[in-house]
């Protein structure tokens, strides 16, 4: 099993939801972040003072899935959260374990 | 027709009743002199100006409260401009009304604009009334009052237009409507020489000039502006703190005492009538909105009571001094009810007024100004009797509180088109798409509304 | 006993002081002349009438602020829940005053109920005074003024019932609560035919029948209820926004101005020493309470300081036009700590009153209401010469203000259990474990307080 | 010199102008007997009674105010301490007040502080009118509308010492202040008998004694406490609510017609004149900042339009009743600017002003007070005129003013360094660095603001 | 050492809590999600406009234990966090390269 | 590719921010959470009850390297999020499958 987990822009999230659909993912995660790389931030203007926030807001995604559907899994989440402006994000694989599903104990596979 | 016969909003509060305090002061004998010598101006009333300047206060508090109720229904990322679009008119428009706009409003008319005689602030007394009416207040007074209400009504508008107008275009466009078509037709409907006025059309606290006129220039303003990207996309649009709408909700109600009651422009029994019908109005409202959500949905709502609430003020505007209370129940679930079931038209007709303006103030003050005309009782102001005869009966005010309300939306409707035009050429009205997604309170004024 | 020399909070204002007005435009003559001949009601004052008219608006602010005030001590889950139990009874009572519970309190009167004379608000003049006792204003506001006590005294119940009761199960129990025990409590104490009214019990502004009345009925209430699962799994329930209850503290304190000095119903020497006494009242209280915290916890809160002034302002309303400014100073500090001590009792004796309303308007009202007997003072309000002679000297006085509260007390008890009980029957009560713990805003009214 | 001629903002209220409802009620020939003969103290009038009842209640509600406006500001870990700078002092002024300083400021006095004739409260009378000066309103009155102004003084003083200051130092110090610094200086201007008052120094509502005392003062505290660590080590501090900030900034306008239309004492021209010209101030305030804004930064901010608002506030505030509508906007405009520069000077100089107390009470009192003696116009303000002539002209007049404002000044800074500097040695005022990075509400009160 | 990772319901944190304590596991970091998986999500209803939103509030636990504790944690958070209801949610283990203490600098088991 | 995941303080962020700059790390995400620990966590007081509430407010970093930056980056972080008082946290690194970077493709090295 692998965890696939995705650092998109924030107003994305329908788009990837709507591909995962596609795909018969239903299981997702989502967590409010903030991140900093090659995009420059954002500025703030307070009473005069300015500040170049770097970490702006982005979400992180975690996506348990089989391994057969990493691949297509990673593949549909970065077209849907392409914009081709810097900022867009990255994806990542982590392989698990185990995994449990809490209501019924089914471990691997069967868990999702 | 002699102007003292008129059937007015104003009168009844300085001539054909007589102010408590003089009445207590000078005693019958004077007081039905005034009554039939209208040409010698009453006496300034220290208390009726208390009660103005109060009402001013109350009235001058609604925007911030408008800022709070509008600001708290959009998401997250727009508070900030969605709260400017009405507080910056507190600064733009008191500055035009004091300057330009009284004049045009209130000053000397042929029937459809005022001449400049006030332009510049002159000649508005702080110690005599206001010239062309009987007053048992200072002018001045009066002028803020008035100012007041001309603040809040283009800011109604805001909420039709939110999450996506550039903040220039919006300053440049509300200040052309507070100019060309908020004037015109508070000279109208209220100015003595007025020829709605004229035609004893009865408008008591600004049904037709505020709610209405603000509710149909939202539909022509967010026609032109088009939908936001959100709602195209189907993403949903969550309001992002409704206990600052409800706040905002609870202001308005307070703030609507002094709209409505101090319209009565004197502490007198229509002032009393005013308060009371208006109260009892929002709180019909409120219950017909939730009972309208219980049955269409199956739970009724906070934002639905708050939108209730204000849909019943809205609906009593007009008739707030002229109905019993009992009417004034009526009123208000009536405009609670419908105004709970006119929201839905933007969906089917497929324009995106954000927050509903044209549905609650649109609906709600065309509703509330036939009513008015169907409810307006003689016995609580006899102005209504004088209306009454000068239009031949019920039957012909309620005709013309129609036309009223047509010519109006009419003006109003094709006069915000073409201001909308003209400031989309001159500085533009729509943001970016960027702009947008990323949310006008950073893009627009560098600024986040919340950092949690 | 000739009701014209029964003491009472309403007299000092219309009778026993000249209104200022008056004096100023009639002179002492006619203003003695009518001292001695209450028999020809006073003419209506217009001062008067403004007083009471900011008054109404003052105190109906102060639902608004309670529905913030409870909203923020609540957890996130169920703010909107909690402000809509005060924003909704601005619906449903208001409409059950006017038709209603208005001519029970208020209509002439065996002593223990009103008739139905005013029912349907027939018999309410905009023009004249109330009729049964001898007022300045007219009885229409009187009326208007009155009903804002009525709403917001079941609201304040609301904070006991917080983030566990059904919505249906609250409008029912609240709706009858206002007819079955409001209005004859009301009745009792400030009716001119009421039978406390008649023994010289001394309430000025709602010590007994508002915040006795409401905090003993939540204590009732919240028995039935039983705990919030959440209290018996020892999960720490946090206030989800203090600001948003300090906000509410701020605005509570503004409209109890109205509250208290709004009572003496004219502006004159009572009305000020009302407003004098009831803000260094509010002051003393947030001052006792933060020093108990201090004392015991080695902290001040802000959430401490808030209550505080909530305290002093609940011990003084049966004080406030009858005691000097060291007496309220007194009064408050006393109320502050005393409530600050008492919510610890829903701990000791095991009921879950969410947010204090025993603690700080059952004990505060109770305390209030002795402390008047024993602090009111003839040289601020010749009513309390009355009452103390009636009731032959300040120990009659004490006493019978003691029976006034422990029969309300045991009244407001006994048919709050009742009516729980009914409403149990009928639509049930307790919304279910899985409402609970999801919370009530998603899952009784479909809503999130906050999108952030 | 005869005390009946010295100019005074208060004078114009009771004897150069005739209350309206004395007027009304007694007609012109009393009326100008009262002109003639100030001997006579006029008559309380109930209508200038309850405006100013009415005034009291708006300035009470700036506190709260002031705390929702500094709340919005600060980081959300200090909220609470921030919001309980301005609430606390509501509990802790008004008692002092009451017990002594109310007299020690209007007490009979040689000129630089009052006598003990006050004290305890001891004989301020709910009927007749303060002693030294003829007032329509009650003495007791006037001492609760005098109150707020007390409270609010000192509690400007917190922006400025926001986010680092102990909560026991910060009680002890203000208690000083309001004492030794907020007593003599409202005697100086105030009091009949004070030193700059005789000199017909005019300060309306406050420009000096509230404004520039507070912001000089704060200037003094801030130095005294030193930087924040946040601001040493360059972290971003940001603004956790702007939407209260906001709420913060709409209140104080709505209170703030209390604070400057109320200093008339009475309901007069001089208090319509007020209302106006403070309302276009804060209107002009608010477009000044905003323009300031966009020409520097770029664009336009609420934050900005907010403080604008309150800065045109400020400076209006020592005119207010003095100058025409068109020196309202001027003045406003001025303002609004002056301080949006202003508060850059806290970054050039290195002091850390958290919330620019400094740049916005300070610079703008000053700026305020010097404007009020070039625009003054006695055909505003009778008072005016006698003031012009007792200083031998307009040059005179402003040569008065600059010498009140740098005395005020002067004598606000020492004190204030004095004072610190004591509270300093007895309780400490600056947090633990500890304290400081975990946030002020859960180290000092044991809360947090938002639990969301 | 490995990481320990679960979605759980919000309600639920205390007596996971709890059930870690009687394993004396004392270290947690819990974090606000939004996730969706087989339950349905939530209405939301604000006037007259109807949303369903697929992604409701969950809590992320992350522990990180010793390989041999893996076990009897996981089976702990299983057992605290079940309901039977749908929306229970899922366990994940992840294994870990190091893990540094910060205060001491200690490294592998020290580091707990 | 290796995942370094820090739970600091959260005053330390900007510190550890200019440690990393100083390396040229100039990718990051940052998640609010709350966490327990060695540390006693914090005393709340609302109307007399007094809570103890033993999650307390920390920052979760996620910042990915390369294989043979980890040990540097590591030390940065540890180094700049240390006061010696206890609660300072932890770091662990996680090695990750495959790294993909939205807006181009790139994967691997290229990526970041
Ligand atoms: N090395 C990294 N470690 C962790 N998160 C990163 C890293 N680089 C980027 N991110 C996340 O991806 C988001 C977008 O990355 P960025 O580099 O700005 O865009 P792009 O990949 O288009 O250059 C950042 O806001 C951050 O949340
Ligand atoms: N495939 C997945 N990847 C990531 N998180 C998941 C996944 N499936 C479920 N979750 C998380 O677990 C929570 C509950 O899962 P759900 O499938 O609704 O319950 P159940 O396991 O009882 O069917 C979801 O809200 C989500 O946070
Ligand atoms: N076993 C653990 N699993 C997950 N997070 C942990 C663990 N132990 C500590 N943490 C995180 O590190 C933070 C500080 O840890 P703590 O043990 O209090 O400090 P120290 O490492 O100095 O003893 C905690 O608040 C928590 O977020």
């Amino acid at each position: 099993m692998t965890k696939i987990e995705a650092y998109i822009r924030t107003h994305l999230l329908e788009a990837v939801h709507h591909a995962l659909d596609e795909l018969h993912v239903h299981g997702m995660t989502v967590i409010d972040v903030r991140g900093m790389g090659s995009s420059k931030g954002v500025h703030h203007l307070y009473r005069g003072s300015e500040y170049t926030l770097t970490l702006t807001p982005r979400l992180k995604l975690e996506i348990v899935v089989n391994d057969d559907q990493v691949e297509e899994v990673v593949e549909a989440i970065r077209k849907a959260s392409y914009t081709g402006e810097v900022g867009d994000g990255k994806i990542l694989t982590v392989s698990l374990g185990q995994v449990v599903r809490i209501r019924t104990g089914e471990k691997g596979e069967g868990a999702l | 027709m002699n102007p003292n016969v008129v059937p007015t909003r104003r009168r009844p509060a300085s001539i054909l009743i007589v102010p408590f305090c003089a009445l207590a002061a000078i005693g019958p004998s004077l007081a039905s002199a005034q009554g039939t010598a209208p040409a010698a101006p009453p006496a300034i009333s220290a208390a009726d100006s208390v009660w103005l300047a109060v009402s001013t206060a109350l009235v001058l508090l609604m925007t911030p409260a408008l800022a709070l109720f509008y600001g708290g229904m959009v998401r997250r990322k727009n508070v900030l401009s969605t709260m400017m679009h009405s507080f910056a008119l507190m600064g733009t428009v008191s500055i035009i009304w004091l300057l330009l706009t009284y004049s045009l409003a209130f000053g000397k008319s042929s029937g459809f604009i005022g001449s400049l005689e006030f332009a510049l602030g002159n000649g508005i007394s702080m110690k005599a009334s206001y010239p062309h009416t009987a007053m048992t207040v200072p002018a001045g007074l009066f002028m803020l009052f008035q100012m007041m209400f001309a603040i809040i009504t283009p800011a109604l508008i805001s909420g039709a237009i939110a999450e996506r107008m550039k903040f220039g275009g919006y300053l440049l466009f509300t200040s052309l409507w507070a100019i060309l078509v908020y004037a015109p037709v508070a000279c109208w409907v209220w100015n003595p020489d007025g020829w709605l006025y004229k035609k004893g059309v009865l408008d008591f606290a600004g049904g037709t000039v505020v709610h209405l006129a603000s509710g149909v220039s939202a539909l022509a303003a967010c026609i032109v502006l088009g939908k936001r990207k959100a709602l195209e996309q189907h993403e949903p649009v969550l309001p992002n703190n409704i206990t600052t709408t409800l706040l905002g909700a609870g202001l308005l109600w307070f703030g609507w005492i002094g709209f409505n009651a101090g319209s009565a422009l004197a502490m007198n029994d229509i002032a009393v009538s005013a308060f009371l019908s208006t109260h009892v109005a929002a709180a019909a409202g409120m219950l017909g909105w939730m009972l309208c959500e219980k049955l269409r949905y199956g739970r009724a709502t906070a934002l639905g009571g708050a939108s209730g609430l204000v849909a019943g003020l809205v609906g009593i505007t007009p008739a707030a001094g002229f109905v019993t209370p009992l009417s004034g129940i009526l009123i208000g679930l009536i405009a609670g009810v419908l105004c709970c079931l006119a929201i839905g038209l933007k969906h089917k007709l497929k324009f995106d007024d954000a927050l509903d303006v044209v549905g609650v103030h649109g609906v709600g003050g065309a509703a509330g100004a036939v009513l008015t005309a169907i409810l307006a009782d003689a016995t609580v102001n006899s102005a209504v009797d004088a209306s009454l005869k000068s239009n031949g009966g019920r039957g012909g005010l309620i005709m013309w509180q129609i036309i009223g309300v047509l010519t109006v939306a009419a003006f109003a409707f094709v006069a915000t088109l073409i201001l909308m035009k003209i400031t989309q050429a001159i500085v533009g009205v729509r943001t970016t798409n960027d702009e947008e997604t990323q949310g006008l309170d950073l893009t627009l004024h560098g600024e986040a509304g919340y950092n949690l």
